[in-house]
């Protein structure tokens, strides 16, 4: 076995361990948020694992190197879009009126948004033209 | 900060491009270079103007260095997230303390704001929940500090020395 | 309900007997035997006749032509058939919340590699498993990328629809040209009349009109699932019937 | 030089593809395009049949080149060579009636959708491979699902709702009836089917023929897998609605047939026909029970037009020529018929508002040609000498006695009663009941009306011309050895 | 040994699949399909080496692009935001 | 019974439980594209050959290694024509919807007799 | 061309020229040529029926045959005469090119039908007849042309059935084909061989032969159509209706005999003296007779009591038909004739007084005999023939058939035949009081006698009621030909039946004597008094407008009363309730089956799948 052959099943090893993590994470968490969490970020890592270590193992065991440049780019694209998904979900998650898991301790966002709610209704109500008052936005 | 002339900004765009073609084909072969040539000037000559704003000004080599400094450190840190999402995910007793709090950052450029909205996702405890022009809401598993400042210096601070010089 | 149990029940039962009854026919197909007929041909000849290293491209595209012109026909229909369906005097997108930075400034930076992934997949389509479909589906999904970031996104069909029509006219066209060069419609007149290629098998420029088609189903179907995802998300606006 | 036959595909998907960019050239070119192209198509198949018949040989297209079964072959023979005409003839007909019956847009896509119904027919009678024919079958289908919705009303969505579910499960099940057969003999080319079938394992063969069939009986109308009809043959334009009878359910029709006569050495294969028998019998009798009473008479032709359709499934499984011969010829005589009789309704529709019985008050003094028209259609396909449904209807009948089958006999004829029935008071109705004012009949549908007329007339009082080349279709489809010998296919044998 | 690895991918896989099923919100739903297509791309580049070929990775890119955007549409219909 | 074949029918027999279970036009039409994913798993199982690869004739694979290509390219239609019938199938309980206000198929019965 | 052709084909051409010509005085002309035709190339070919004159049309799906023999050329010498005088009439009554079309086209079919050499052709024609006459009715009344379209198609496709199963165990549609196929297999049968067409198949095709033709000659209980019918269409085309075209359900029956009669005697053995299979034809004759004749009876209306008449009198030619000796068969045939003769000339009347005086009901009638003097004498002549006086055809052909029937020991059909002619009078009396004596509605005072076409067709039918009832001979000369032995006796004037003698020219000269006698008496001095209609006495019931039994309303209402029970047995009623049963059944079951709800229709594939995997296919 060569030394290629072992850092990439190394790599695949760990990669496959956190993707195990990830599905637990998945199961385990109360709520969609910390499911998220706790998913999406060792499904990434498992994901550099063990598709680099793919690309590593196959020079060893097929002996050729054109696996890596490929593999790099599968990674590259699951590192760079597997967050903005998640960003995408858990903002719509929220947005869609999913409650965070009773064991929150704080929601910031929410008191921006009624904040902002209660400046847009005062905007609406200075913009009737009886008050005649110019907006500066 | 301006927009970088449209030549520049497109042979940013081919460039790149080429570079993708170069690793997905994985060859030297004069064919695939010819046709991933030609591909590359179409699709950048479509899509340059979304694709770019400062065009060959991203290559400036401090930006490359940074750019590549980062790499390390940011894995390190992914690792460690992970470790402690392991932790947590696999403890029996599911130690969480979730909440919602409000970041602010330094950053002004939408691609800076990107890569440390990703980055705050991949790292410890953190996802970026939603970005009002320069607040983060972040979603944060183990709340420590529920004031702007607190959870700033937590959660982007680290990130901002690298990204700012990257994409600033 | 009673009656939602008995439709349940009845439902189980029918399913059931009718699957034993599909397996008992199956089980005359035995499950992973050499049964290769035609296929076998298409084995051992496909790289001699049409160039292609990929089987199931030559099939598609040589061997079982009418099947893919069929198949870029039907998606045709749909994307027809959608704008048809959903067409309004004044239709516009209605979606109310804006993508987030994150949402927007990641879908500008990945339009282009989408779109170079999805011509990378046709034009290897004789080399590889890929093709003008998914490749042109993988085109769309650029698209899908912008509808979905940007609220305000919206294709335009002067340029979409005409494409869309000569992709297909492409294609007849060459089937035509294989008809006057070769006698055969859809007759692969670059690798079989002209013999261009043939000593690069293996590589990109080889497997006689497969590229080009691929070129053009790609460029076709990318447009087509554009256009039916355009119309999905619209809207009709007020009066708009 | 027969080659060139292929231009019956390639002309309509070159033109439907066309349409787009002439869309951007001269919108309002589109639907003067439309008849120009079909009629163009009725004269390729006009030289394909003539070309037929003058040499007796079927034309082999063989697409890319290839021999089958290695490529996918068009067979055109006596059958096809017919019924694409008559595939061609109707669509061109019904562009003209197009152009008065459709004002719903967006008319550039009906259009296209139109070419493509047409040419997905053409496809599937012409293919020599039952995977192509799934294909076409498709082409055909959908396009007929976007035609179904086109008004855009709540109940041609409804419509076509329901003809894409059941033609969804339908073509599901057909591909499992391909997987099957392609499963236990490593080919797709009917004639290869034809040459194996005997070696073919008989359950495998059983369940995928009735599979096969299973599939195609939604598209061909049979009972009880035609509950989408009635709908769809409603809610569509008119002229598809034409389209739809004249032709579209026939293709599907003749695929039956086909499948059925390249499998028949297939063990299990009786059992499969007597099967189809029953659903055909019952198609008849349903239909025509369903149009006793109905009060919209585009649904009442369309209830009649499943009858007639079930009456042909049944001459196909009666396993034997003379039935076979027979029902193609009653393809052939329900596709004029019914093309004039749709083409007539829709008009009545566009004119007067609507298709309910009441409008047909007075319509032979408010619109004498059409009342004609449908009277002599109806008539006709009642089975009255002297016009041509009777010369079919008569030898379908006296084929099924032949075969036997005397209690399907009593049963169909039961059924002609009840259609008699509903078609006179159709017809008394028209002549001797109500007045109204009189509206100008446009001269041009006049004119196709009165030519479609006249065919059923002729055919009716001189059918030995058509008879003959009905039979030379009919052996077409049952004469499978010969099938198989005409094909050339090359040497790929187990 | 590829097959270890892949087994126990597939095991994950199934694992994300229980939330699937499970909801109980859509979201959920969501997360656990774009979970589940993130171990399925890793699962396809383990096979592309268990069978030696590296064509299959085109497939597993071509997976992911697909997938990506698939979430991203299915969580933007969710919002209101298609 | 083998897995895939099994597989396969599950698929197909689910699909059609949906399709005639299900009170929701779009469920229904779920239950097709199931149906329709099931049959295209079965094409593909038909085809394949033990211990063969992709037939892909690169990085050493002869004729003799590969398994059969044309269930394969069957398969690639199917899909196509499985996506188109769905997309039209939207569009039309697009316009359904739009008219009747309800997704509920026992509701959307105006055409019948 | 054929003579044959064109006796066939020439009233259909003429009448499409009619009709697509639509002239008034053009269309006429084509049309009386076009029957004209086929009476003149009759007498022409009477010489050539032993020369086995034949034409043969190949339509590719069917060859259509035609055959000229001795047999046919006697009904269709009927056909081509009353025919042309049907036509003739129609140039007064006819209203429009549509019904020359369509008279013209029954008489090509009912001449096709008796021309017809293979079953095939056979029922071509009858079916274009049918369908010509059916158009006829329609355009006067569609509920009575649906009862009669819908019994005809049921008979139709009888007879559709019958010869398929025909063509499917023979192979062949040729009559001389089945005809000796069916001999040898009665043969067969009875010493125990096989046969093509087993006893069970036999007896389904005389059933349905029987329905068949029963139909259209209106046998009881297929009848219900015909009163309808023949009423509510124009009446010069009704001369033909119940002259012409009922006889070919007649000929039909003859043809029966002749294509399978040696098969099903044998096959079915004997009732008494008659074959079981003929004794059945002959029992719902007499039914016919007796039903048809009360319900004559009962008729308020002109035309209902001819057509009632019309089918009781087929009854009687059923009777002879099914005792099925030579000389009931001779029998029936000769009635034949005079039926058609006397019958089309008795409707030709009926038009001319409906198209005179617009009326139709015997309430409005009365006096007519002083402004229409030759239509009386026409009538006259009309109803000596119907009531069976002699000299007129009407009482040759009866006492033959009453000779026949009696000389075969079948006392129960015996007596309906003698009960058919009583009941015959009692209408008939009615007919003549109620029309032409008695007092005139003043609405009549004005009314012309018949037009000149009308005139001449009458005239041409009377003379040959008169001309064959005193010389029955020349027609029991062609019956014994087609028969091809003497089997009716004597000479030009007397008919010798062996056991009975007729002579007619003696009787005409008593006769003619009497008839002078009576019109000295008459002119002398025998005045009719005029009375109001209510001042009539009646046997001691108050006279009331509802009650008023004169000879012209509600004459017969005791006996209608007496028969209540039996009239609430309508068969007419029976087929409107299976009717309407249908109906309802067919509208259940649409709205069950396509109820509209998807789902259920995927059920219906999922059902159809089931079937499938539980058959085992
Ligand atoms: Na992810
Ligand atoms: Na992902």
């Amino acid at each position: 076995m060569s030394i290629a052959s072992i850092i990439g099943q190394v790599l695949v090893l760990f990669g496959t361990f956190f993707y195990v993590v990830s599905s637990l994470g998945l199961i385990r968490m109360p709520d969609v948020y910390n499911r998220m969490q706790t998913a999406t970020k060792s499904a990434t890592l498992g994901s550099l694992g063990v598709i680099i270590g793919v690309g590593i193992w196959a020079i060893g065991e097929v002996g050729s190197y054109s696996w890596i440049p490929k593999t790099l780019i599968i990674a590259v694209f699951l590192l760079l879009t597997n967050p903005i998904a998640a960003h995408a979900l858990i903002r719509a998650a929220y947005k869609s009126g999913v409650p965070l898991w009773e064991g929150s301790i704080v929601d910031r966002y929410k008191e921006v948004e009624s904040s902002l709610e209660r400046v847009e209704e005062i905007k609406e109500k200075l913009k009737e033209p009886s008050l005649g008052v110019e907006m500066n936005e | 900060m301006g927009e970088a002339s449209k030549v520049s900004r497109y042979l940013y765009t081919v460039l790149i491009l080429f570079i993708i073609w170069m690793f997905l084909t994985s060859s030297f072969d004069s064919q695939e270079i010819t046709i991933g040539a030609v591909f590359s000037l179409i699709i950048g000559a479509l899509t340059y103007e979304v694709f770019t704003e400062r065009g060959l000004e991203n290559l400036n080599p401090k930006r490359m260095a940074y750019a590549i400094a980062y790499i390390p450190y940011f894995l390190w840190a992914m690792i460690m997230a992970n470790l402690d999402v392991a932790y947590r995910v696999l403890h029996p007793k599911r130690p969480i303390n979730p909440g919602i709090v409000e970041c602010k950052t330094i950053l002004t450029n939408n691609t800076g704001k990107l890569a440390l909205a990703n980055s705050i996702t991949l790292t410890p405890g953190t996802i970026t929940l939603d970005v009002k022009g320069d607040h983060y809401f972040i979603h944060w598993i183990d709340v420590k500090d529920k004031s702007i400042e607190g959870a700033s210096e937590h959660i982007t601070k680290p990130f901002e020395k690298f990204l700012k010089v990257i994409f600033e | 309900m009673v009656g939602e149990m008995v439709k349940r029940i009845l439902a189980i039962v029918f399913i059931l007997i009718i699957g034993l009854w599909m397996a008992k026919g199956l089980d005359q197909v035995p499950f992973g035997e050499d049964r290769m007929l035609v296929g076998k041909y298409y084995l051992e000849h496909v790289t001699e006749e049409t160039g292609a290293i990929n089987a199931v491209t030559a099939v598609v595209v040589n061997y079982r032509g009418f099947d893919t012109l069929g198949e870029v026909t039907v998606l045709f229909i749909a994307s027809t058939g959608v704008a048809a369906l959903l067409w309004r005097k004044k239709r516009k997108r209605t979606a109310k919340k804006e993508g987030s930075v994150v949402l927007t400034t990641g879908a500008k930076l990945l339009l282009p590699f989408v779109m170079l992934f999805g011509a990378y997949i046709f034009i290897h389509g004789h080399l590889t498993p890929g093709g003008g479909f998914p490749g042109g589906a993988t085109i769309a999904t650029a698209f899908l990328l912008l509808y979905v970031a940007f609220t305000v996104y919206e294709i335009d069909h002067k340029i979409f629809e005409p494409l869309e029509g000569l992709a297909g006219v492409g294609y007849v066209t060459v089937g035509l040209i294989g008809l006057a060069v070769g006698g055969y419609f859809l007759f692969d007149w670059i690798w079989q009349s002209w013999g261009l290629g043939k000593e690069n098998i293996g590589r990109l420029f080889s497997a006689g009109f497969i590229p080009i088609i691929y070129i053009l189903i790609g460029l076709k179907v990318g447009t087509e699932l554009t256009g039916i995802i355009d119309n999905m998300v619209k809207e009709p606006e007020e009066g708009g019937q | 030089m027969s080659q060139y036959a292929s231009l019956l595909i390639a002309l309509p998907l070159f033109s439907a593809f066309f349409i787009p960019i002439l869309k951007r050239l001269n919108k309002s070119a589109i639907m003067p395009f439309l008849v120009v192209v079909t009629l163009v198509q009725t004269g390729i198949a006009a030289w394909v049949f003539n070309e037929i018949y003058i040499t007796g040989k079927p034309i082999i297209i063989m697409a890319g080149g290839f021999r089958p079964p290695v490529g996918i072959n068009l067979y055109i023979g006596h059958f096809a060579a017919v019924f694409i005409l008559v595939v061609t003839l109707a669509s061109f007909l019904m562009t003209v009636f197009s152009m008065r019956a459709v004002n719903v847009e967006p008319k550039d896509k009906y259009a296209m959708l139109f070419l493509l119904l047409m040419l997905g027919a053409t496809g599937m009678i012409a293919t020599g491979d039952i995977f192509n024919l799934f294909v076409f079958m498709e082409i055909t289908a959908i396009s007929a699902y976007a035609l179904t919705a086109y008004n855009k009303t709540g109940e041609s969505s409804e419509a076509a709702l329901k003809y894409v579910v059941l033609g969804g499960i339908g073509s599901s099940f057909f591909l499992v009836g391909i997987a099957l057969i392609y499963g236990s003999l490593g080919t797709l080319n009917m004639a290869h089917i034809g040459q194996l079938a005997s070696m073919i394992n008989p359950t495998a063969a059983k369940i995928g023929l009735a599979l096969l069939i299973f599939g195609l009986a939604v598209e061909a109308e049979q009972f009880p897998l035609n509950a989408w009809a009635p709908d769809a043959y409603q809610e569509a334009p008119h002229p598809v609605t034409a389209m739809f009878s004249a032709f579209v359910v026939k293709a599907s029709l003749y695929a039956i047939g086909r499948i059925i006569y390249i499998l028949s050495a297939a063990e299990g294969w009786s059992s499969v026909l007597r099967l189809l028998i029953v659903l055909g019998t019952l198609t008849v009798i349903v239909g025509e029970m369903s149009a006793l009473r109905q009060n919209n008479v585009k649904r009442m032709f369309a209830y009649s037009s499943i009858a007639q359709v079930g009456l042909i499934a049944m001459g196909l499984a009666l396993g034997t020529e003379s039935g076979v011969s027979a029902s193609v010829f009653h393809m052939f005589n329900h596709a004029i018929v019914k093309a004039l009789m749709f083409l007539a309704v829709g008009y009545v529709a566009i004119e007067l508002g609507g298709v309910e019985m009441s409008k047909f008050e007075g319509l032979g003094k408010r619109m004498p040609i059409t009342a004609f028209a449908i009277t002599v259609g109806a008539i006709s396909i009642i089975g009255i000498p002297l016009f041509n449904v009777f010369w079919s209807k008569i030898q379908l009948i006296l084929a099924a006695l032949n075969a036997e089958y005397t209690w399907v006999v009593a049963l169909i004829l039961g059924a002609s009663l009840i259609e008699a029935t509903y078609y006179i008071r159709l017809i008394h109705t028209m002549w001797f009941k109500g007045e109204g004012e009189k509206v100008k009949e446009n001269s041009v549908l006049a004119l196709i009306m009165l030519l479609l007329v006249a065919f059923i007339i002729v055919i009716g009082i001189y059918p030995e011309p058509f008879w003959d080349v009905m039979q030379k279709a009919g052996r077409d489809i049952f004469d499978v050895a010969q099938y198989v010998k005409n094909v050339p296919l090359m040497g790929v044998s187990p | 040994m590829i097959e270890i690895y892949l087994f126990l991918i597939a095991v994950a896989v199934i694992l994300s699949m229980y939330r699937f099923f499970r909801g109980p919100t859509t979201a959920d739903r969501i997360v656990a399909v774009d979970i589940m297509t993130t171990l399925t791309t890793g699962l396809m580049v383990l096979f592309a080496l268990h069978y030696r070929r590296a064509i299959f990775l085109d497939v597993a890119l071509v997976y992911a692009v697909l997938a990506f955007v698939g979430v991203i549409a299915f969580a933007r219909y969710m919002e209101g935001g298609l | 019974m083998n897995p895939y074949y099994f597989a396969s029918i599950a698929l197909i027999l689910i699909g059609l439980y949906a399709i005639l279970v299900k009170r929701n036009v779009l469920k229904m039409l779920v239950g097709l594209s199931i149906m329709e994913t099931g049959v295209n798993l079965l094409l593909i199982s038909v085809g394949y050959v033990s211990g063969r690869s992709a037939p892909i004739l690169s990085e050493g694979i002869t004729p003799d290694k590969a398994v059969d290509p044309i269930p394969q390219a069957l398969v690639l239609t199917a899909i196509v024509i499985g996506v188109a019938t769905t997309a039209m199938a939207l569009s039309v309980v697009i316009n359904l919807y739009e008219k009747y206000k309800t997704l509920n198929v026992e509701e959307i019965r105006r055409l019948r007799g | 061309m054929n003579e044959l052709a064109l006796i066939v084909f020439a009233p259909l051409i003429a009448g499409a020229l009619a009709w697509l010509v639509d002239i008034k005085g053009i269309r006429e002309i084509f049309g009386v040529l076009g029957a004209a035709v086929p009476l003149g190339y009759t007498v022409l070919l009477y010489q050539k029926t032993g020369e086995g004159l034949n034409f043969a049309l190949n339509l590719g799906v069917f060859k259509l045959t035609f055959a000229l023999n001795t047999l046919n050329w006697f009904f269709l010498g009927i056909g081509a005469l009353v025919g042309f005088a049907a036509i003739l009439a129609l140039v007064s009554t006819g209203r429009d090119s549509y019904e020359w079309l369509f008279a013209l086209m029954s008489l090509s079919g009912v001449i096709g039908v008796f021309l017809a050499n293979d079953l095939m052709t056979f029922f071509i024609f009858w079916e274009i007849m049918t369908f010509a006459s059916f158009m006829m009715v329609l355009h006067y009344n569609r509920s009575a042309s649906l009862k009669y379209f819908l019994l005809s198609v049921f008979g139709a496709y009888a007879m559709l059935l019958a010869l398929g199963i025909i063509y499917a165990k023979l192979g062949t549609f040729d009559f001389g084909a089945i005809q000796q196929a069916m001999y040898q297999d009665a043969y067969a049968s009875a010493f125990g061989g096989e046969t093509l067409i087993s006893k069970n198949e036999s007896a389904l095709i005389y059933l349905l032969f029987l329905i068949a033709f029963g139909v259209k000659a209106g046998m009881f209980p297929l009848h219900v159509w015909a009163p309808d019918a023949y009423s509510e269409t124009n009446q010069s085309y009704t001369a033909m209706f119940s002259g012409v075209l009922s006889k070919a359900g007649v000929y039909g029956f003859i043809l029966l005999y002749v294509l399978m009669g040696t098969r099903l005697a044998l096959e079915f053995g004997a009732f008494r003296s008659a074959t079981k299979f003929g004794y059945i034809i002959a029992f719902l004759g007499g039914l016919t007779i007796i039903v048809g004749g009360l319900l004559a009876a009962l008729q308020e209306d002109i035309r209902k009591l001819f057509a009632y008449s019309s089918i009781s009198q087929l009854g009687y030619i059923l009777v002879g038909i099914g005792v099925g000796t030579a000389l009931s068969i001779q029998a029936a045939m000769f009635h034949v004739l005079s039926h058609a003769l006397f019958k089309g000339l008795f409707f030709l009347i009926v038009a001319t007084i409906v198209y005179r005086t617009g009326k139709t009901t015997f309430a409005d009638m009365g006096g007519l005999a002083e402004k229409m003097p030759f239509t009386f004498a026409m009538a006259f002549v009309a109803i000596l023939s119907l009531a069976g006086i002699p000299p007129l055809v009407g009482f040759a052909s009866k006492w033959v058939l009453f000779e026949a029937v009696i000389s075969q020991n079948l006392p129960i059909l015996g007596g309906m035949v003698f009960f058919g002619s009583a009941i015959g009078f009692v209408y008939l009396i009615r007919f003549v009081y109620a029309v032409w004596f008695g007092q005139r509605p003043t609405d009549l005072d004005n009314t012309k006698d018949a037009p000149l076409p009308m005139a001449i067709a009458m005239a041409i039918l009377a003379l040959f009621n008169v001309i064959l009832g005193i010389a029955p001979g020349l027609v029991a000369k062609e019956l014994n030909r087609i028969f091809g032995k003497e089997i009716i006796g004597g000479d030009l004037f007397i008919l010798d039946l062996g056991f009975g003698k007729y002579n007619a020219l003696a009787v005409t000269i008593y006769l003619v004597v009497g008839i002078i006698i009576a019109g000295i008496i008459y002119f002398l001095g025998a005045k009719v008094k005029k009375v109001p209609v209510t001042d009539t006495y009646q046997s001691a019931n108050p006279v009331t407008m509802e009650y008023n039994l004169t000879i012209r309303r509600n004459f017969f209402l005791p006996l209608k009363e007496t028969l209540a029970f039996w009239l609430r047995v309508s068969f007419d009623r029976l087929y409107r309730t299976i009717g309407t049963w249908v109906e309802d059944l067919a509208e259940v079951m649409r709205t069950y089956i396509y109820n509209g709800n998807t789902q259920s229709y995927a059920w219906y594939l999922a059902i159809l799948l089931l079937i499938l995997a539980l058959w085992g296919v």
